[in-house]
């Protein structure tokens, strides 16, 4: 196994895209180091991104706030303008594993790892991220909802990668949340998660996105759900027709985290809480 | 003698040593051996004996084969 | 020397303290050594092949592929073990696990092994190995493996304890019945009857520490052993007998152990490193992986239980009956025996009985977990017992004091009970705040009981006196977890010295002899008693050389305090000699000081215990939280009692674990799909709240100190405390363990639904 | 050892150099090359906690991490919490309390409880908790740990210590 450590996005493009076997990219290693230690994969090229520029750097601008590839989930609850921004996509960062895990697992990780259940990937879909994409043709940015398309499967083509995360300035009255449900207090996969943003004008929800995780092959965006709530100051009713929009999204399947009737039935649940919690968030009173 | 139990059925055998209760026994049901070599503890008079045959069995005591136990 | 094992109250010195453990600094700087932390001069690393099939025909291994590459020194099948268990069936069995022999009787059975160089080497030399399998039909369920049409394991087993013994072969190794009295009349005077089936789930004991030695064998028939293990004599004894080796010959040295929980009793891998070494003729270190010990050591049994039992309006359970099945795993085992011997063990019914199916299914095979087979009776049992005390209006406390066991009380085995502590342990919960604390929304409590043997059994030690008066103890009883202070404690208030001048060590199979296996909460009341009895050897010899000191009769001298005193007015110009002071002297006046002692430590008492627990119950999603939670147990005496309560709260954790989320989960396809600790959930230190003790003593009679075993018992009630929470926390009786949010909430559901 | 690959790092304050083959986890790497056993291998996949070892301060499993990645990096494992022969105020409170029966994960919850405490000098028992739920211990309930947790605490900020 080749080890490599770029300087630049560019540069560790070039190695993938030249790579003739199996290549894989290390940022946290929270997800890879299983894969190799339970013989899943067995790597050519791993090339870490952790030293090319910028990969460890949280940057705030006019727009918004941009996270690199290599930014730790520690990283995230530490910086306190992010925090105050987009709390539901910082919590759901923090909630990937334990202390340990969170000194090394990063958002596009979690993100290019593509499983279902990963805890970042809906709040960052609900908060409106995009992820910036370096390969051979250059630079691209696609939506996150977009970038996982099956379980282990994204759409990034040979020789690209993440280079960063990019989050929306917050529009104001703006609130996030995300809930998951697990059977433990903390070091589980989530069974459900549901990640929602919303924003209000004049206590009204104007704009919303829902998001799910762990009950579908990707995490998937639920227009459905968000007009539930848009219109309403998240009265009962907006409530229950969530809860039946978010149910109704769910694709799942029965695993050992898990049954179908189960899952579908805990999305409605947790979006419900969730929905409260960003509405607060927002400025809400309900 | 000696009253030895396992469960409903008790029988009077005479004694004065677990080696020599095992040789009364054995004389009598040549199928508890199985038993034995599975290994067998001895109660008597309510206390536990494992392993040690020499243990005297006083007299009109009241005595329990039972199955020795694995702990965790 | 015979010794007196009847219990003498006195007032300790030091026993009853609560002193730092002599293992302690070594423990957190990273010192100790673990089985995984040794290492050797030319030392292999050893790896494990295994089936990734629930039951097959191995039809043929190839290995030569694996031979020719570079840095393999050794590649061994089932033919490089070869029989010598002699017609010993169990040994037999021992055998067939750590090795399969022709066929594969479960996902993670050990088809062959490599030591190579490296570690990468050896995985490589893994991928080599050719095994061309037949698949059989499996079979994982416990009631699925008992019905007629089930593929069967064992061709030639035939279930004992049935009259006329069956000729047909099955999964049923054996059928047990306990009890006594009359069960059918005691229903006819019940005035309820309450029936109920229980299902409880595979659970591993879960020791952070994997499996782990380092064997070295050599061609003149020497061996050595470093393993991680409960029990090294023991494991001296089987490797001996499964790799022909004289036991004189092969020294175990047990390493620190990291957890053993009965997990620990039994050999998986080591038979296997002794041969890989023998073949290499090299040093050979195997450790297995989380996965393999998940896969293929060994869990405790998944069951399915009948209870039913009559009560009478005022309380007198008038009868109670249980059938219960119990998995072994692959080979025949004696759980449900276990499972007889336990269920109604803390109550005094005049009618009772148990029936126990010990049954074969296509998973590892079963091994002890903390008082093995007694949880899952009495999750059925303290279930029942609450819903018949629901059934008459009464309180479960107060049900439980009515039919509770006592001296006198015949135990459904057999004996009458001796001294015992389970009445004391529910007046303590009566009596305690936690009983009266106020329950918010969504909570409810549960209490429930708990009973598992102790074993005596094979023990010796050595007591050493230096130069300086300090003390060598060597006890050859595994510490699995503070046993070094309480046997340094109970030899410095026998010889009336201060604990910091006994130093214990473990010793290994060549320099003590036989000891048990620590388990069945043994190990402080053997080893105990043993060093006391050493220790009262050593006062023997150190009065006699006092005696020659001083040129006195020794019939004149009496050890009082750590000192031998003259008594008598011809001597009282002679002014008391101290430990110290005679050891200093010993090289003149006749050589070492040393007490020791072998015996047979009998007379072990029963372990009773009663819990409390408060949980919240979060009616949307089914999930459990443990609020509050209090053990109360009888350790007929606690030498130390930091460790004493460390047993009870790890006890009772691991029993939360198994109430609330711990389960082994095998697909259609035969396979264990959770072997790892993110899908097999241990409890985490947020999933708990502090566990409250109380230690009662109630003292053994047969041991000089009281000592009772404390390791075990309190893993017993939780599961019934538990499920008594949650029914009076929701209303809901949950009757299939591990109570999982998604089981509560379908229960949930069921009861809106009716 | 194909693939080596010689990694220069410093370990609990002492340059160290190692090779080891580029998929070595960085706890085997210190457990096999360095020679710090300390480090303790109980599922090898960040799962248990018992090799946690801090990567310029930041605690991580050692597991999760490769040996090269340590290439110019401070560690720090169980062995360095000692300052000569005086033990840190966390060693001494899991000693005092009874913080351990086997001792297997001990090692892992040190390292952590002092990420914890540097963080974060009065934690609260839930705090607590949370904190160390990475590190999984069989033995013990957690009770005692957490008590010798909040006793060291409090020891070392009375000492004005972190």
């Amino acid at each position: 196994m080749r080890y490599e450590r770029p300087g630049t996005a560019k540069e560790a493009a070039g190695l993938l895209a030249e790579e003739k076997g199996q290549a894989f990219l290390l940022a946290g290693g929270t997800d890879l180091l299983v894969k190799l230690k339970m013989g899943m994969v067995e790597p050519d090229l791993v090339v870490d991104i952790k030293h090319m520029a910028k990969a460890n750097e949280i940057q705030s601008t006019a727009k918004g706030f941009s996270i690199g590839a290599g930014v730790p989930g520690a990283r995230l609850g530490e910086h306190k303008a992010l925090s105050k921004a987009w709390p539901g996509v910082v919590e759901a960062a923090n909630l990937i594993g334990s202390d340990q895990i969170q000194g090394r697992c990063t958002l596009a990780g979690n993100l290019c790892n593509a499983s279902p259940a990963a805890d970042s990937v809906p709040a960052m879909i609900a908060a409106g991220a995009k992820a910036v994409i370096v390969g051979p043709k250059g630079r691209r940015t696609v939506a996150v909802e977009k970038i996982p398309t099956g379980p282990g499967q994204t759409c990034l083509t040979k020789g690209e990668l993440i280079e960063s995360i990019s989050l929306p300035k917050p529009a104001p009255r703006t609130g996030d949340a995300y809930l998951r449900f697990i059977p433990r207090t903390e070091m589980d996969i989530a069974v459900v998660g549901v990640a929602i943003s919303v924003t209000l004008e004049r206590g009204v929800i104007k704009k919303a996105r829902v998001a799910l995780g762990a009950v579908a092959p990707t995490a998937v965006l639920v227009p459905a759900a968000a007009r539930a709530l848009v219109g309403s100051k998240l009265d009962d009713a907006a409530l229950d027709k969530l809860a039946k929009a978010c149910s109704a999204a769910c694709n799942p399947i029965d695993d050992k985290r898990g049954t179908i009737e189960y899952r579908v039935r805990l999305a409605g649940v947790l979006a419900k809480r969730a929905a409260k919690i960003a509405f607060n968030r927002a400025g809400g009173q309900s | 003698m000696i009253r030895v139990g396992d469960g409903p059925e008790s029988i009077e055998v005479g004694a004065e040593s677990v080696a020599e209760l095992m040789q009364a026994l054995l004389l009598r049901y040549p199928d508890l051996q199985e038993h034995l070599d599975r290994g067998v503890a001895v109660s008597i008079n309510g206390q536990i004996f494992r392993d040690d045959w020499t243990v005297a069995i006083p007299n009109d005591a009241e005595v329990y084969l039972i199955p020795r136990i694995e702990g965790g | 020397m015979a010794h007196d094992n009847r219990y003498v109250e006195k007032d300790y010195k030091v026993v009853g303290s609560r002193v730092k453990r002599p293992d302690g600094v070594d423990k957190v700087t990273g010192k100790a050594r673990y089985g995984a932390d040794a290492s050797a001069p030319g030392g292999l690393v050893g790896r494990v092949l295994r089936s990734p099939h629930p039951h097959a025909q191995i039809v043929k291994i190839n290995t030569a592929k694996a031979e020719k590459l570079k840095g393999v020194k050794a590649v061994i099948t089932s033919a490089d073990l070869p029989d010598l268990t002699n017609g010993d069936q169990g040994m037999a069995h021992i055998l067939e696990n750590c090795m399969a022999r022709g066929r594969a009787l479960y996902d993670g059975h050990a088809v062959a092994a490599v030591a190579a160089i490296d570690e990468q080497t050896a995985a490589k030399a893994l991928k080599l190995i050719d095994v061309k399998y037949k698949k059989l039909p499996h079979v994982t369920d416990v009631d699925e493996a008992m019905k007629p049409d089930a593929p069967v394991l064992h061709a030639k087993m035939f279930t004992r304890g049935v009259d006329p013994a069956p000729t047909k072969a099955s999964n049923i190794s054996a059928r047990t019945q306990m009890g006594y009295g009359d069960v059918d009349a005691g229903f006819a005077e019940a005035d309820v009857i309450v029936e109920r089936t229980y299902k409880t789930e595979q659970t591993h004991q879960g020791y952070i520490e994997p499996h782990a030695c380092l064997a070295s064998v050599n061609p003149d028939g020497t061996a050595e052993l470093w393993v991680t293990t409960q029990g090294h004599f023991t494991f001296r004894n089987v490797c001996s007998t499964l790799l022909g080796l004289d036991i004189a010959k092969l020294k175990v040295t047990s390493s620190e152990i990291g957890g053993g929980f009965g997990g620990k009793t039994h050999v998986w891998a080591e038979p296997v490193a002794l041969a890989l070494s023998r073949k290499a003729n090299r040093p050979v270190k195997l450790v297995m992986s989380r996965e393999e010990v998940f896969r293929a050591s060994g869990p405790t049994s998944s069951t399915s239980i009948d209870v039913k039992m009559g009560a009478k309006k005022d309380g007198t359970i008038t009868a109670a009956v249980a059938e219960m099945r119990y998995q072994g795993g692959a080979f025949p085992g004696t759980w449900a025996m276990l499972g007889c011997m336990t269920a109604f063990a803390c109550y005094d019914i005049k009618n009772n009985k148990t029936i126990g199916w010990d049954v074969v299914v296509n998973r590892p095979k079963v091994a002890a977990y903390r008082a093995p087979s007694a949880p899952m009776a009495a999750f059925a049992v303290e279930s029942t017992i609450d819903l018949v005390a629901k059934e008459i209006g009464k309180s479960p406390i107060d049900v439980r004091l009515k039919n509770v066991a006592r001296e006198g009380t015949q135990a459904p085995y057999g004996p009458t009970y001796g001294p015992i502590g389970i009445e004391n342990t529910l007046e303590a919960v009566k009596a305690h705040p936690h009983m009266r604390a106020k329950l918010k929304k969504n909570q409810g409590r549960g209490i429930a009981c708990g009973f598992w043997f102790n074993i005596g059994g094979q023990t010796c030690v050595d007591l050493n006196i230096g130069a300086d008066g300090t003390v060598n103890l060597s006890v050859g009883t595994v510490d699995v977890g503070g046993a070094r202070s309480s046997m340094a404690m109970i030899a410095a208030e026998e010889l009336g010295i201060s604990y910091e001048d006994v130093k214990t060590n473990i010793g290994d199979t060549a320099s003590l002899g036989h000891n048990d296996t620590t388990e069945g909460s043994r190990g402080t009341f053997s080893s105990g008693m043993a060093t006391i009895f050493a220790a009262r050897d050593a006062i023997q010899v150190l009065k006699q050389r006092a005696a020659k000191m001083w040129g006195i009769p020794v019939e004149d001298v009496e050890w009082q305090d750590g000192e031998a005193v003259a008594i008598g007015k011809m001597h009282d110009n002679l002014p008391a000699l101290s430990l110290k002071e005679i050891a200093a002297k010993a090289g003149r006046t006749g050589g070492p000081i040393a007490g020791h002692n072998e015996v047979v430590a009998d007379g072990a008492g029963m372990g009773f215990a009663s819990h409390i627990c408060d949980v919240e119950v979060d009616p949307e999603t089914g999930r459990s939280q443990i609020v509050r939670y209090t053990v109360v147990q009888d350790a007929g005496k606690a030498i130390h009692p930091d460790y004493v309560e460390g047993q009870f709260q790890g006890a009772a954790a691991q029993g939360i674990g198994w109430a609330l989320n711990e389960e082994y989960i095998y697909g259609d396809d035969g396979r264990l799909q959770n072997p790892g600790f993110l899908d097999y959930r241990i409890p985490v230190c947020s999933d708990m709240p502090f566990i409250d003790t109380k230690i009662l003593e109630v003292p053994n009679p047969n041991h000089p100190y009281g000592i009772r075993g404390v390791g075990e018992t309190s893993i017993v009630p939780p599961l019934g405390a538990v499920g008594n929470a949650i029914a009076n926390a929701t209303g809901v009786r949950m009757t299939h363990a591990p109570m999982s949010p998604p089981r509560v909430l379908a229960a949930l559901d069921a009861q809106d639904a009716g | 050892m194909s693939n080596a690959t010689l990694v220069s790092t410093v370990v609990n304050g002492d340059a160290v150099q190692f090779a080891c083959p580029t998929d070595e986890s960085l706890m085997s790497a210190l457990r096999d090359r360095v020679g710090l056993t300390g480090v303790k291998e109980g599922c090898g996949t960040g799962d248990c906690g018992a090799c946690s070892v801090t990567l310029d301060g930041q605690l991580v499993c050692s597991c999760l991490v490769l040996g090269v990645e340590a290439e110019g990096k401070e560690v720090e494992t169980v062995e360095g919490l000692a300052n000569g022969d005086q033990l840190h105020p966390l060693q001494e409170k899991f000693i005092e309390h009874a913080a351990l029966q086997c001792g297997i994960c001990t090692p892992g919850f040190l390292v952590a409880a002092k990420a914890l405490l540097k963080r974060n000098p009065n934690p609260n028992e839930t705090e607590i908790r949370y904190a160390l739920a990475g590190n999984l211990c069989r033995c013990t309930g957690y009770d005692k740990i957490v008590r010798a947790v909040q006793a060291a605490a409090k020891d070392m900020r009375n000492k004005g210590r972190r």
